[in-house]
């Protein structure tokens, strides 16, 4: 029992790194219709500003999220000047490489300005403990990541649904023609979207970093996974990337617990397989706009 | 009120317009007729700016918008309802009529436009909640016109509002187009459903692949056999 | 007799009916014609027939054999051939090598002879190659053979398209709106070409909304509107077809 | 410049044979041998990617495998080189067969995610299997290949001379093998998928099975390549899946110039010996090469290869008014 509720907590923080990660997928996806493979670097770079602005900067670990989102959200937007605006128009596929690419290029950076070797971020509330009736122990900051991601993804379905810009996002993401004819400015749009993706991925990266420890490659396997998520949540929808990633981080940390540690990080690919597989025109040809 | 002339649009190779001269003076209700493929929507959709003109200028009140962008056409005061309706099929039918009103900023302009869009067609307002792709073609059309007209536009481009609806709803939006330019609004008017057009419009111009082959009043042009060629052929 | 048949054919997306309960039989050696407005079902159609969708029910039956269940590239090698309303042509490739990819369909060389460079595909590829040239210069584009196919003019380019159809050597060639694009000159240049490749033994079925081309070749017309057929038979008595004239001219309401 | 043109085939011919002996030194001579197995990885790549028109993302996992497969073949069960060449070219085979089937039914980016899924999942298995792969340790002491023809004393490869024979040979092979794909009827179905595949499906083009073919070729030649790879470095770990590769196989096609022939030969051997000039950089690399790859995206969409015959053809051009 006190297994599975720790593997259960424990599967929910994986779960919403996953989730904040595939939003910004999602939502780049939805707008551009590009995988863009920068993702897991974005939530890697989080982690490294929010450590630059805890231990370089002497400040708090929780402004250093919001520094973490601010500043990677601009590094998103330099992404999309750089990778993707001046390929638009031209074949889908260019877009896989030339942000896988920008990925490559900026994990190395990190490499090279950090080491190797894993850092800690640290967080006030990171060995500070609750105990939920003598079955379940949580760090604060657990708990902290899972109140913040999910207040951020419901800031951020808010944010579709009620204010103009979010409303032009949706629009943009429907019909980009019939958006612009609504005088929406759909290179407006494209870059609020990069920035909110690229904000998403760093908050997970900033929350998460200080759960575990940081290390230039900690994004390799996420975007994948991400990319599973996506998949399983319905290309272009937020509840749908929440859902999934909630639903494959339990079941790995349940399925690492009793089933195979070695393979569970397999899970989700194999399931993204067998979506894909099983009902592709029914993936493919659902109309894509954000949900 | 709109001037264009000499404009000329390709798209890649295949040239889509060639050398359009037409006007539509403050007031009017002007229509494009013409087969399939002769060039209407993509007058409209160069006016809009989603395509610039290779040759040719688009005088609006004075002003050259032929390489402007869409969002500033829509601040300056044309406002477009495309063919299809193309309706937000996943947002309600008062989030899409709020799209409409994207560039308004002020609240109580935007709830006097819902209030005028609800009174020209109720069914609107007994639907507000409802998401847009269930609506029916008619409803749709009729949700088109008024996000259309919550930009509060000078000049309204209507494409084939007409398109795909039975008689009865036909007759409504004919009638909305008449009472949105009694109310003080220049209607740019394509239709397929030429005897419509023409009967409902001040003036009307007979495209033919790319180039204007006649224009002159709705009346007179109904009459025209030249115009029954330009669709059948004969 | 009737080279493409189809029976009772009806096609939904969804809920929308695209075709309902549509019969149309071409005969052979005819130039017939298929017209219709904006979303009325023509392009549903098109793809029903040459295997890019199946049918919803009925049967489509091309020289007696049933194909609404083949391969689209199945029906292309039996001699069913079409092109598309977009401009499509290899545009990265040259014209001789569009042409060549035409050539597939009558050619036989598999992979493993191709590795092996056997006499008999090399033989087979010349020959391929000498039979694109003579489409080209057929085409009087003889010297546009080694030019990308992006860099033709467009009337080159929709000419090109019916060149890589006529390679696959087609008993029925299906035009999707060949016309689209294409100025008054170009247009009747077209309308010659597609008068000569019926004279060479080959039916043609011709969607088009330009009236004046369809009704200048077609010896039949076939008229559909939200997926039904409306009005078939010559050109002339479908143009005073009162139902043929709403639809194109729009109802005469009481307004 | 005619006469050069004329003879430029058996010239190279010459300079490849004799370079090992131009290059004295043991590192010149391994550059050479790492550029021929990268030559033969881009050409598969290329295959897919350049002619078909499909992303294969999850490619080195082929290289990766076919390199395990040879291994084991010869340290486990004490096969030779050649069997164990054999054994590689046929469980990448295989392997690309069923993963092609499911998933040569997506196109464009779904395609390229699911083969980088799949390959993932080999990965973990290499990480993972223990009993049989020894996990990230690896597998070592594998022995060199022998040549042993009827009435001939077994001839050992053994230093880089020989070794860079046996390289050349296999990378020439690929290349012909893929030549002479390209250049016939099936390359033609290629090109036509790669360009407009409902069109190449109009004309009777079995789209599907040739994406399928050419899959499967492409990981054939990758289980080449990690085979042979495998027995000169003698040993094999997962790393062979590693970023290094990807983006290195990766950015040759692309910067070699896709859809070409000598694109990957290009590629291959100038991003071999680059990274060597820039050795004092060895940190940069992975960033440099990131780099090269978005500049050749955006810049240099037809490669080097591709940029050269634009300016050949103009220089033709402006020299016939």
């Amino acid at each position: 029992m006190e297994l599975f509720v720790t593997q259960l907590a424990n599967g929910l923080v994986i779960g919403m790194t996953y989730a904040l990660v595939a939003i910004g997928l999602t939502l780049i996806y939805g707008i551009f219709h590009i995988i863009n493979m920068t993702q897991g670097s974005l939530y890697m770079l989080g982690a490294y500003a929010a450590y630059v602005f805890v231990s370089g900067a002497q400040g708090n670990y929780f402004v250093a999220i919001v520094f973490a989102m601010v500043a990677v959200g601009l590094v998103g937007l330099l992404f999309e000047r750089l990778s993707v605006r001046p390929l638009l128009g031209r074949n889908h596929l260019v877009f896989i490489l030339s942000t896988f690419g920008l990925a490559v290029i900026t994990d190395n950076l990190v490499m090279i300005g950090f080491g190797p070797e894993p850092l800690r971020l640290a967080s006030p509330i990171a060995r500070k403990f609750i105990n939920v009736q003598d079955v379940l122990f949580l760090t604060q900051q657990k708990v902290f990541l899972i109140v913040f991601g999910v207040a951020m993804i419901v800031l951020l379905t808010q944010f579709l649904k009620r204010t103009n810009v979010g409303r032009g996002m949706r629009a943009v993401a429907t019909d980009q023609n019939t958006a612009a004819l609504m005088g929406i400015n759909v290179k407006q749009i494209y870059r609020v979207t990069f920035f909110l993706g690229a904000a998403m991925s760093a908050a997970a990266g900033a929350l998460v970093g200080a759960v575990f420890s940081i290390e230039p490659e900690m994004g390799n396997l996420l975007i994948i996974k991400s990319f599973a998520v996506v998949i399983m949540g319905g290309m272009g929808s937020v509840p749908g990337a929440f859902l999934g990633g909630l639903i494959l981080g339990v079941s790995e940390s349940l399925g690492g617990a009793y089933l195979t540690v070695e393979y569970k990080d397999a899970f989700g690919l194999i399931v993204m397989i067998l979506v894909l597989l099983l009902r592709p025109q029914g993936l493919l040809g659902r109309r894509m706009g954000l949900r | 009120m709109i001037e264009l002339s000499g404009i000329e649009v390709y798209y890649g190779r295949v040239y889509a317009l060639k050398g359009i001269d037409l006007t539509v003076n403050e007031g009017e209700i002007v229509s494009l007729i013409g087969a399939n493929g002769a060039g209407k929507t993509t007058i409209l959709n160069t006016i809009s700016g989603l395509l610039r003109p290779v040759a040719g200028t688009i005088r609006f009140r004075g002003e050259d918008i032929s390489r402007t962008e869409p969002h500033r056409i829509l601040s300056l005061g044309i406002a477009q309802v495309p063919e299809g309706r193309n309706i937000f099929p996943d947002m309600t039918v008062r989030e899409n009529l709020l799209l409409g009103a994207y560039q308004v900023r002020d609240e109580h302009v935007i709830r006097k436009r819902l209030e005028q869009a609800h009174a020209l067609f109720p069914r609107l307002a007994e639907r507000r909640g409802q998401l847009g792709g269930t609506l029916s073609g008619g409803e749709q059309q009729m949700l088109a016109i008024c996000r259309g007209l919550m930009s509060g536009p000078r000049l309204l481009l209507l494409d084939e509002p007409s398109l795909g609806l039975a008689p009865l709803i036909i007759k409504q939006v004919v009638e909305a187009i008449r009472s949105i330019n009694a109310g003080g609004t220049t209607v740019l008017l394509v239709e397929q459903n030429a005897r419509m057009a023409l009967r409902i419009s001040h003036r009307g111009y007979v495209l033919e692949t790319g180039k204007v082959v006649l224009a002159d009043t709705g009346a007179r042009l109904l009459e025209n056999d030249q115009v029954r060629a330009a669709y059948l052929g004969q | 007799m009737s080279i493409l048949h189809l029976r009772d054919v009806s096609k939904h997306f969804g809920g929308l009916q695209a075709l309902s309960h549509f019969d149309l039989s071409v005969p052979q050696g005819a130039i017939f014609g298929l017209i219709g407005p904006n979303g009325s079902g023509k392009t549903t159609l098109f793809n029903v027939i040459t295997g890019f969708m199946r049918p919803s029910a009925g049967q489509i039956h091309f020289n007696e054999a049933p194909i609404h269940t083949q391969p689209a590239w199945r029906i292309a090698q039996l001699g069913l051939v079409r092109t598309f309303q977009k401009t499509s042509v290899f545009a990265d490739l040259s014209a001789l090598e569009n042409i060549r990819v035409g050539c597939f369909a009558r050619t036989r060389g598999t992979p493993l002879q191709s590795i092996l460079r056997l006499p008999g595909e090399r033989r087979e590829r010349r020959a391929a190659d000498d039979k694109a040239r003579r489409i080209l210069a057929l085409l009087g584009m003889a010297a546009a053979e080694s030019i990308q196919a992006r860099n033709l003019p467009y009337g080159h380019q929709r000419h090109l398209e019916i060149a890589i159809a006529l390679a696959a050597e087609p008993r029925l060639l299906l035009l999707d709106e060949p016309a689209a694009g294409l100025n008054a000159e170009e247009t009747s240049v077209l309308m010659q070409t597609v008068q000569r490749i019926r004279d060479q033994g080959i039916t043609v079925l011709v969607v088009e909304h330009d009236m004046k081309l369809v009704m200048g070749i077609c010896e039949r017309i076939a008229v559909i509107n939200y997926g039904q057929k409306i009005a078939e038979g010559p050109p002339e008595e479908v143009s005073r077809n009162p139902d043929v004239i709403n639809v194109y001219l729009g109802e005469d309401l009481e307004l | 410049m005619n006469a050069v043109l004329r003879w430029k085939w058996p010239l190279l011919a010459a300079l490849l044979v004799l370079l090992p002996h131009l290059l004295q030194g043991e590192y010149p001579r391994h550059l050479m041998i790492l550029a021929m197995v990268f030559v033969m990885l881009a050409q598969g790549l290329n295959l897919t990617m350049g002619y078909v028109g499909y992303l294969p993302f999850g490619y080195l996992i082929f290289f990766a495998m076919g390199a395990y497969a040879s291994a084991l073949l010869s340290v486990n069960w004490g096969q030779s080189f050649w069997v164990g060449l054999a054994g590689a070219i046929g469980l990448t085979g295989v392997l690309a067969f069923f993963i092609g089937i499911p998933s040569l039914r997506l196109r464009g980016p779904y395609f390229a995610i699911v083969t980088l899924a799949f390959a993932e999942i080999g990965g973990l298995v290499l990480n993972n299997w223990v009993e049989l792969t020894r996990g990230p340790m690896g597998i070592p002491g594998i022995p060199s290949p022998t040549i042993a023809l009827p009435g001939m004393t077994p001839y050992r490869i053994n230093g880089s001379v020989s070794w860079y024979y046996l390289m050349l040979v296999l990378a020439v092979l690929v290349t012909l093998v893929c030549q002479r794909l390209v250049q016939s009827r099936t390359g033609d179905a290629f090109l036509a998928i790669r360009e407009n595949e409902d069109l190449a499906e109009s004309v009777g083009v079995p789209t599907y099975r040739y994406k399928l073919l050419a899959f499967v070729v492409s990981a054939m030649i990758a289980g080449v390549a990690g085979s042979a790879y495998a027995h000169y470095v003698t040993i094999v770990s997962p790393d062979l899946e590693s970023f290094y590769f990807v983006i290195t196989t990766f950015t040759m096609v692309i910067i070699g110039g896709q859809g070409t022939l000598s694109g990957p030969i290009v590629g291959a051997v100038v991003f071999t010996i680059l990274p060597e000039l820039l050795r004092a950089a060895q940190l940069w690399r992975l960033v440099i090469f990131g780099v090269l790859m978005v500049a050749g995206i955006v810049f240099m969409p037809r490669g080097i290869v591709g940029w050269a015959e634009e300016q050949w053809q103009r220089l033709r051009r402006e020299g016939r008014p």
